[in-house]
C-alpha cells in the first residue's frame, strides 16, 4: 500500500499524517487520528453521520479520500467547541433534549453549524432541506429542529 | 477498498496530460467530485487503477459568464454552482438539475462533470445541459475537442470518451430574450433519492407567448436522457396553452422503454414522465414570458 | 413513597449526564474502541438464499500474508448441545441463535454467516475472505407465505414440527407455530352485525434502521477469561447468548456496552459477539469487528412480513359485535416472529365478547426476524385499527366515537385474559376529540386518520447500585444502555426520592463486572422496572442516613424522619430537645465516623408493568397526479402513567410515530427471485428524511400506574403501534383509497386512483 | 382451587384449555401440572402468567388466593 504524507489545517491545528491513497478521509481521521467523534453510519454518503467541514463545507468524509485533503481546512465535531466553551449548537442540542443515542449528532452538529455560519436566520423550511443529508432513526426530526432554530437566534444575540 | 495505486492531482492541464501519458496502458479513472466514483471503488470496481483528480486546475473549476457564452469547469462543485446568482438567472432550470443531487453534504461535492460520465439514465444534471443545447471540451492524449454534451452519454455507465480523456468544461450559449429552462424530478422522499423521472425543458417564446423554440429532455425512461424531439414539435409555433401543454404531456407518457425496478414500474414512470413534461414545461414558458 | 402528585424533580427535563460527551464527539460507541495489537475481522455472507453447505476449505484463506485465523461453523460446539430459551427479552431457541450466528449444515437466507477470518487489515480480512472454498448444494428458495405454507413446499428445516395445533402434526413443516386464542361465539357475534368489513391487509419486510452498524471488539486473556466491548441493548444478554453459544461458563466472559447508537430491539440478541471471540481466541489478538450497512440490511433482524385476514361485525350503533383476525407472520430462516404479540395485542384496544384470533408463525428464506418495538403489535394494528376506519366510514359514524364506543378499560379482560388495572386508552380518546387538531380545516386531497395501539410494556429483571460520595453527591449505577436519555430518568428518580439537586446526581452505565444484572434496555421497561430498583435503592440508603442521624442523636432510628434530603427527629423526640435537623451532605461527610460509607443496592423482578395506549392523529396530502403522500400534520397522544423526563417522553412518541410514518409510506425490503434483497442501503430503504416531515406534536397523558412508586409506565413502544393506520386512514380520508398493503408509495397509490 | 386456562400448545398437552387445580402457589400449581402432564413442564416455566388478571413474567412463589384465576400466556417480547 503505497501511503501519502497529507498536511491539512485540522479544527484549526497545522496537522500531518500518512494515509493510503484509498482511505477514505473517515477512516483516516478514525483510524490513524483517533478522531472517532466522526461516526461511520452506512460509507456511502446516504447517513451524513459522517459530516465534516472541508474548507467550510459541510461533506461526507466517507465519499472523499484522505489524499484529497491535502492543503484543505478540515472540521470536525471535536472542533466544535471552542476553548472549554460549547457551541451555541452543543448547547440548544442539550437543552432541547434534541438528541436521544446521540450518533447522528456529531454530523448534524457540524452540518448545522454550516448552515448557520451562511444562513444566519434560516426557516423551518430550509433548516430541513439543509439536514435531509443527516438521518435520524430516534428523534423524528423535531426537536433537532427547534434546537438549530434556538441556536440560530441565540448567535443573532436574541434572547430564548 | 481495494489496493492502492497512484493518485495525481495537477494544477493545469497540460500536467493532467503528462500524468496520463505516465499512465498509458494502466487503467485510469477521472475524479472529480467522487459521489458515485468512490462508492463504486468501495464496491470493488477499479482496483488497481489510477485516480486523476481534476479539481485543482482553472479550467475545470471555474465559472465564467462571457458576454456570447457560459462556461462551467467540469469538476465545479454544485454548492459553487447553485450559488452563483447571475448562472441561475441565465439558467434556472439547469442549476434546479444539479441542485437536486443528494444531500447538503454531496452538493459540496457533486459536479456536472461526474455526473454526466458516470452515465446514469437517472442523472439529474444531464437533462438541462441537453436541452440547454450546450458542447464540452474534452482534453486527452490526442488533443482538445468540442462535442455537443448529448453525444456524451452511449449507454448506462458508457460513455463516448477515449481512453485517457476527460471534459475540461460545458460552453452553453447566452439564452436569448424570452428563453427560459426548468427542471422537475420526481422521488418518494423529498431528498436523498435517484429520480423515478426527470424532466428538462428550455424553451423560447415570442412576445405574444407563441412557442418560437422548444427543447424537452427527459432522464430515467430510456438508457441515455432521451431528446423528446415530438415533444417539443407539438410545442413549436404554438400558444403555449393548457391543451397543448396536456397534449405535449400525452406524447411525453409514450416515450422511451422505462424499467421496472426497485425504484418504480415502467407504467408509473411513462405516467409520470407526462405529469413532470407538462409541469416542467408550465414553469419554462412562466420564466421564459417574463425574460423578455 | 406516598403518590405524591407534585414533584420537585419528576417531569422536568434537566440536561441529561452525558449529554455533553455526546455532542462534543467523546462518547465512544461500538465502532470507537480499541484495543493494543488489535487485528480486524470479516465475515464471509451466504450468496444464495436455501441451501447445504458441502464443504468449506479455510485453508487458502490462512495462507494469504496478514490473515491470523479463520473459523467456521466447526469451530464452535453442535448447535443441537446448544440447550433451552435465551433470557433474552424476545424468547428464543437457543439451537436457533447458535445456527444464526453461525451457518452449520444449511444456509437459509441470502447473508447467511458461513465463515469468518481476522486480518492484520480490514482488506487483508476482505482479501482473504475470496479465498475460503465454499460448495453449497442449492435448493429452491421459499421466499414468502404463499411458498412457505404450500403442500410440497422445501422445507427449511427438516425436523421442524408445528406447535400449538390441537393433534400433535407427525410431518414437518415451515410453519412453526400456531396461536389461538378465543372468546364466545363468532356466529351468533356476526349475526349481531348490521355490517360486516372484510379485508386482507399485508405489511411488508422492515428494519429498525438504526444509523449505527453493530460492532463489537473482543480481546481472549491467556487465563481464559474474555472481554467484549459491544453495542447492545442489553450487555448480561450478550454474555450469557455468547457463552452458550461457545459453550463457555459465561463467568469467563464480561461484557462492556458502548453507547448504542440506536436499537429499537434489533440489538436485544447477537450475531457478531460469538465470532469475535472465536477469532480473538485462535489468534492471541483482541479483534474488532464493524458490520458494512449492507450486513445490518442483509443480515440482522429486521421485523416480519405478515398478511393479516380481518373479519369484523359491527351494528348501527357503532358496537363490534363480533372480530375473527387470522394473522401469517414470517419468522425468517428460524422460527420466533413475533406473531404471539402480535395475535395478543390485536383487538387489545377494544371490550369484546365474541373473538377468534389465530396466528402462525411461518419460516421463510430471509434473514431471522429480531424485536422491532412493540414486536408484532403494528402488524395486525395496522389491519384493526384501518378495518374499524372502514366500519365506522359505512356506518357514517366518527371514528373517534366508534372506538370510544368499544374501548377496554379498568376491569376489561384481555384478549389474552389479563384483566385491566388502571388504563389510559378513553383519555388518551378524548384527549384526540379535544385536541384543536381533530377539529382543524383540510383543503382538497387532504385527509385525517386517527387510530389508537396498545403495548404491554415489561418488567424483567434490573438491578441499581447507589454510593453517596463524601460530598452528599450520588453515583447510581445500572446496566441498563440509555438509547433515550434513561440516565437523565435515573438521576430524576434518585434525586427525588433522597431530596437532593438533580444536579447532584450522576448516572452511569456499568459492565457486567459492576452492575448487577439487567435485563435488556427494551420492551419499554427501563423507566419502570430499572427505576424501580433505583428508588429501592435509593430507599435503603434513606434508611442508613436516618441510622447514622439516630445514632448521631442518640435516638432509635424509627425516631427519625426524612423529608426534603434532611433527617429531622420526629415531633415526640424533638419535643423539648433543640434538634438541627441533619442534610444528606453533612450526614455523608460524618459518615466515616458513623459507620462508614453509604451506600446500597436492590434488584428486583418487576411485576405489573402496567400496558401503555396510545391513539395518534395524522393529516396527509395526496399528489393525485403522482400518487405522493405528504404528512402535513401529525399529532401522537399517549398514556405514560407519569413522565420523569418530560422532554425524553415526547422524544419516544415523535421518534416512534415516526418509524410507523416511514413504514406506512416507503419502508420495505425488495427481494429478486433468488431470495437476494435489492435495496440494502439509506439510499433505497427509503426512512424519512428531515424533510419529509412536519413537527410532531405530542400529548402526554397521565393515568398512573400503581405499580410504580411515581406512577410510571413504560413510552417507547406504543408509539409506532396506531402510526401505520394512522396514515393509511388519513389517504383514504384524501383521495377515497382504501390502501391494504403497505407501504403506500407513489407508485401503488396512483395505480389505485387511476383504476378507482 | 385455581381456575387455570391454557393457550397455545398447552391446550393439547392438557387436552383441555380450562382445568381446576388445587394449589396455594404459582410453585404448587405447575409442580401439579408438570405432574400430570411431564411434556409440558419446560413450556409452563417459560410462560408468562396471569393471576387475577395481573400479568407476571417469572412468575413463580406468588400465592394463589381461594379462587384464584390464572392463565398461561404465551412469553411478551419486546423491541
Amino acid at each position: 500500500m503505497s501511503k501519502q504524507h497529507i498536511t491539512t489545517t485540522l479544527n484549526g491545528e497545522p496537522t500531518e499524517f500518512l494515509c493510503d491513497t484509498r482511505q477514505t478521509l473517515l477512516d483516516t481521521l478514525r483510524n490513524e487520528l483517533r478522531l472517532t467523534g466522526t461516526k461511520e453510519g452506512c460509507a456511502t454518503g446516504d447517513c451524513g453521520a459522517c459530516t465534516v467541514l472541508l474548507d467550510g463545507k459541510a461533506t461526507c468524509s466517507c465519499l472523499v479520500l484522505g489524499v484529497e485533503a491535502e492543503g484543505k481546512d478540515i472540521q470536525t465535531i471535536e472542533g466544535v467547541a471552542h476553548e472549554g466553551e460549547l457551541h451555541p449548537l452543543q448547547t440548544a442540542f442539550l437543552n432541547n433534549a434534541a438528541l436521544q443515542c446521540g450518533v447522528c449528532t456529531p454530523g448534524i452538529i457540524v452540518a448545522a453549524k454550516a448552515l448557520l455560519e451562511t444562513h444566519p436566520n434560516p426557516t423551518e423550511k430550509e433548516v430541513r432541506y439543509w439536514l435531509s443529508g443527516n438521518l435520524c432513526r430516534c428523534t423524528g426530526y423535531d426537536k433537532i429542529i427547534h434546537a438549530v432554530m434556538d441556536a440560530a437566534s441565540a448567535m443573532r444575540g436574541e434572547q430564548p | 477498498m481495494p489496493s492502492a495505486s497512484t493518485y495525481s492531482r495537477p494544477s493545469s492541464l497540460d500536467e493532467a496530460l503528462t500524468f496520463i501519458q505516465s499512465t498509458s496502458g494502466k487503467a485510469l479513472k477521472i475524479l472529480a467530485g467522487g459521489t458515485d466514483l468512490l462508492i463504486q471503488m468501495r464496491a470493488g470496481l477499479y482496483p488497481d487503477t489510477a485516480l486523476l483528480d481534476i479539481k485543482n486546475i482553472p479550467e475545470t473549476m471555474s465559472i465564467t459568464i462571457e458576454p456570447n457564452q457560459v462556461r462551467i469547469g467540469a469538476a465545479a462543485a454544485a454548492s459553487e454552482i447553485c450559488a452563483n446568482i447571475q448562472l441561475r438567472q441565465l439558467y434556472p432550470g439547469l442549476v434546479e438539475g444539479i441542485e437536486y443531487i443528494g444531500s447538503t453534504q454531496i452538493q459540496s461535492r457533486a459536479t456536472f462533470g461526474g455526473n454526466l460520465c458516470n452515465a446514469s439514465p437517472a442523472a439529474d444534471g444531464v437533462p438541462a445541459l441537453i436541452a440547454a443545447g450546450g458542447t464540452c471540451l474534452i482534453v486527452g492524449p490526442e488533443g482538445r475537442r468540442i462535442n455537443p454534451i448529448s453525444t456524451i452519454c452511449t449507454g448506462p455507465g458508457e460513455t463516448a470518451l477515449g481512453q485517457g480523456e476527460f471534459i475540461a468544461e460545458f460552453i452553453l450559449p447566452i439564452p436569448k430574450p424570452g428563453s427560459a429552462d426548468a427542471y422537475l424530478r420526481f422521488t418518494p422522499r423529498n431528498e436523498m433519492d435517484i429520480a423515478v423521472v426527470g424532466v428538462a425543458a428550455n424553451l423560447s417564446v415570442d412576445a405574444d407567448g407563441t412557442c418560437t423554440r422548444a427543447q424537452v429532455v427527459i432522464g430515467a425512461i430510456a438508457p441515455t436522457a432521451l431528446v423528446a424531439s415530438d415533444v417539443a414539435a407539438c410545442l413549436v409555433d404554438q400558444p403555449l396553452t393548457p391543451k397543448i401543454i396536456d397534449k405535449a404531456g400525452e406524447i411525453a407518457s409514450q416515450l422511451g422503454s422505462p424499467l421496472t425496478d426497485k425504484r418504480g414500474t415502467s407504467e408509473y414512470r411513462h405516467q409520470i414522465a407526462g405529469v413532470l413534461t407538462k409541469r416542467a414545461i408550465k414553469i419554462a414558458a412562466e420564466r421564459a414570458k417574463k425574460a423578455h | 413513597m406516598s403518590a405524591k402528585t407534585t414533584y420537585k424533580w419528576i417531569g422536568s427535563s434537566p440536561v441529561r449526564p452525558d449529554g455533553v460527551d455526546k455532542v462534543t464527539g467523546r462518547a465512544n460507541f461500538g465502532a470507537d474502541h480499541s484495543e493494543p495489537g488489535m487485528i480486524y475481522g470479516k465475515v464471509l455472507r451466504s450468496p444464495i438464499a436455501h441451501g447445504r453447505i458441502q464443504s468449506i476449505n479455510l485453508t487458502p484463506a490462512l495462507q494469504v500474508p496478514g490473515v491470523l485465523a479463520a473459523i467456521c461453523g466447526d469451530d464452535f460446539p453442535d448447535a443441537d448441545a446448544v440447550q433451552g430459551m435465551s433470557s433474552g427479552e424476545s424468547p428464543a431457541d437457543m439451537r436457533d441463535i447458535a445456527r444464526n450466528v453461525m451457518a452449520r449444515d444449511k444456509v437459509l437466507y441470502h447473508g447467511h454467516p458461513i465463515a469468518a477470518v481476522a486480518a492484520m487489515s480490514p482488506e487483508i480480512a476482505d482479501e482473504a475472505l475470496k479465498h475460503i472454498q465454499v460448495t453449497y448444494e442449492a435448493l429452491p428458495p421459499v421466499l414468502n407465505l404463499d411458498q412457505a405454507m404450500a403442500k410440497d413446499a422445501p422445507l427449511l428445516h427438516e425436523d421442524q414440527i408445528t406447535r400449538g395445533l390441537p393433534k400433535k402434526p407427525t410431518q414437518a413443516s415451515n410453519i412453526a407455530a400456531v396461536l389461538n386464542l378465543k372468546r364466545g361465539d363468532l356466529e351468533t357475534g356476526f349475526s349481531q352485525a348490521d355490517i360486516i368489513i372484510e379485508e386482507t391487509y399485508t405489511t411488508p419486510t422492515a428494519h429498525q434502521g438504526y444509523i449505527e452498524p453493530h460492532a463489537v471488539i473482543a480481546r481472549c486473556n491467556e487465563d481464559g477469561r474474555a472481554a467484549i466491548w459491544c453495542c447492545t441493548q442489553g450487555p448480561f444478554v450478550v454474555r450469557s447468548l455468547s457463552a452458550q453459544v461457545l459453550g463457555w461458563d459465561m463467568g469467563r466472559i464480561k461484557v462492556t456496552p458502548s453507547e448504542i447508537g440506536g436499537g429499537f430491539g434489533g440489538k436485544t440478541t447477537i450475531y457478531l459477539e460469538p465470532l469475535a471471540v472465536k477469532l480473538a481466541e485462535k489468534s492471541g489478538r483482541p479483534v474488532k469487528m464493524v458490520m458494512s450497512r449492507e450486513d445490518v440490511f442483509r443480515a440482522t433482524g429486521p421485523t416480519s412480513a405478515s398478511r393479516t385476514h380481518v373479519k369484523l361485525g359491527m351494528n348501527k350503533a357503532g358496537k363490534i359485535t363480533a372480530a375473527d383476525v387470522k394473522l401469517e407472520c414470517e419468522a425468517g430462516a428460524f422460527k420466533g416472529s413475533p406473531m404471539q404479540t402480535a395475535c395478543m395485542t390485536a383487538l387489545t384496544c377494544y371490550d369484546l365478547e365474541n373473538f377468534n384470533i389465530t396466528g402462525y408463525d411461518v419460516v421463510v428464506n430471509k434473514p431471522k426476524a429480531a424485536a422491532y418495538r412493540a414486536p408484532g403489535a403494528p402488524l395486525t394494528a395496522f389491519a384493526v385499527e384501518s378495518a374499524i376506519d372502514q366500519a365506522a366510514k359505512r356506518l357514517g359514524l366518527d371514528p373517534i366515537d366508534i372506538r370510544l364506543n368499544n374501548a377496554a378499560k379498568e376491569g376489561t379482560v384481555a384478549p389474552y385474559g389479563a384483566k385491566f388495572p388502571p388504563i389510559g386508552l378513553v383519555e388518551t380518546l378524548q384527549a384526540a376529540k379535544a385536541h384543536p387538531h381533530y377539529c382543524a380545516p383540510l383543503k382538497p386531497n387532504q385527509g385525517r386518520g386517527i387510530a389508537s395501539g396498545f403495548w404491554f410494556n415489561a418488567g424483567m429483571q434490573s438491578s441499581a447500585a447507589i454510593n453517596l460520595n463524601e460530598n452528599g453527591t450520588a453515583t447510581v449505577i445500572t446496566a441498563s444502555p440509555d438509547i433515550g436519555g434513561s440516565r437523565a430518568s435515573m438521576a430524576l428518580m434518585t434525586a427525588e426520592t433522597l431530596g437532593i439537586p438533580y444536579a447532584d446526581v450522576n448516572a452511569i452505565v456499568a459492565d457486567t463486572e459492576a452492575a448487577g444484572y439487567c435485563d435488556v434496555t427494551g420492551g419499554s421497561r427501563t423507566t419502570f422496572a430499572t427505576g424501580r430498583a433505583v428508588i429501592m435503592a435509593a430507599e435503603k440508603v434513606i434508611v442508613s442516613l436516618r441510622e447514622r442521624a439516630a445514632a448521631l442523636w442518640e435516638l432509635k432510628p424509627e425516631q427519625v424522619e426524612w423529608r426534603d434530603g434532611q433527617a429531622h427527629p420526629d415531633s415526640e423526640a424533638s419535643a423539648g430537645a433543640d434538634i438541627k435537623p441533619l442534610s444528606l451532605a453533612e450526614l455523608a461527610l460524618s459518615a466515616a465516623k458513623t459507620g462508614g460509607p453509604i451506600s446500597a443496592k436492590a434488584s428486583l423482578t418487576a411485576q405489573g408493568a402496567g400496558g401503555g395506549f396510545g391513539t395518534q392523529i395524522c393529516d396527509v396530502e395526496v399528489d393525485p397526479e403522482t400518487g405522493k403522500t405528504e404528512i402535513i400534520r401529525f399529532t401522537v397522544i399517549q398514556d405514560a402513567g407519569k413522565a420523569i423526563h418530560r422532554a425524553y417522553v415526547e422524544g419516544q412518541l415523535q421518534g416512534g410515530a415516526v418509524q410507523g410514518i416511514g413504514w406506512a409510506l416507503n419502508e420495505e425490503y425488495i427481494y429478486d427471485e433468488k431470495g437476494c434483497m435489492q435495496n440494502a442501503s439509506f439510499l433505497d430503504y427509503r426512512m424519512p428524511v428531515a424533510l419529509d416531515l412536519p413537527m410532531i406534536d405530542t400529548v402526554i397523558v397521565e393515568v398512573p400506574n400503581p405499580n410504580h412508586p411515581f406512577g410510571v409506565r413504560g413510552v417507547g413502544e406504543t408509539p409506532i403501534v396506531p402510526a401505520l393506520a394512522a396514515v393509511a386512514n388519513a389517504i383514504d380520508s384524501a383521495v377515497d383509497a382504501r390502501m391494504t398493503d403497505l407501504p403506500i408509495n407513489p407508485p401503488k397509490l396512483l395505480k389505485q386512483l387511476s383504476t378507482a | 382451587m385455581a381456575r387455570v386456562v391454557f393457550t397455545g400448545d398447552l391446550i393439547r398437552q392438557f387436552g383441555t384449555s380450562e382445568l381446576t387445580v388445587p394449589a396455594r402457589s404459582i410453585k404448587a400449581l405447575i409442580q401439579a401440572l408438570s405432574q400430570q402432564c411431564p411434556e409440558a413442564a419446560d413450556t409452563l416455566m417459560e410462560m408468562a402468567i396471569s393471576i387475577d388478571g395481573e400479568i407476571h413474567q417469572q412468575a413463580f412463589l406468588e400465592k394463589l388466593s381461594e379462587e384464584a384465576e390464572v392463565c398461561f400466556i404465551p412469553p411478551i417480547g419486546a423491541g
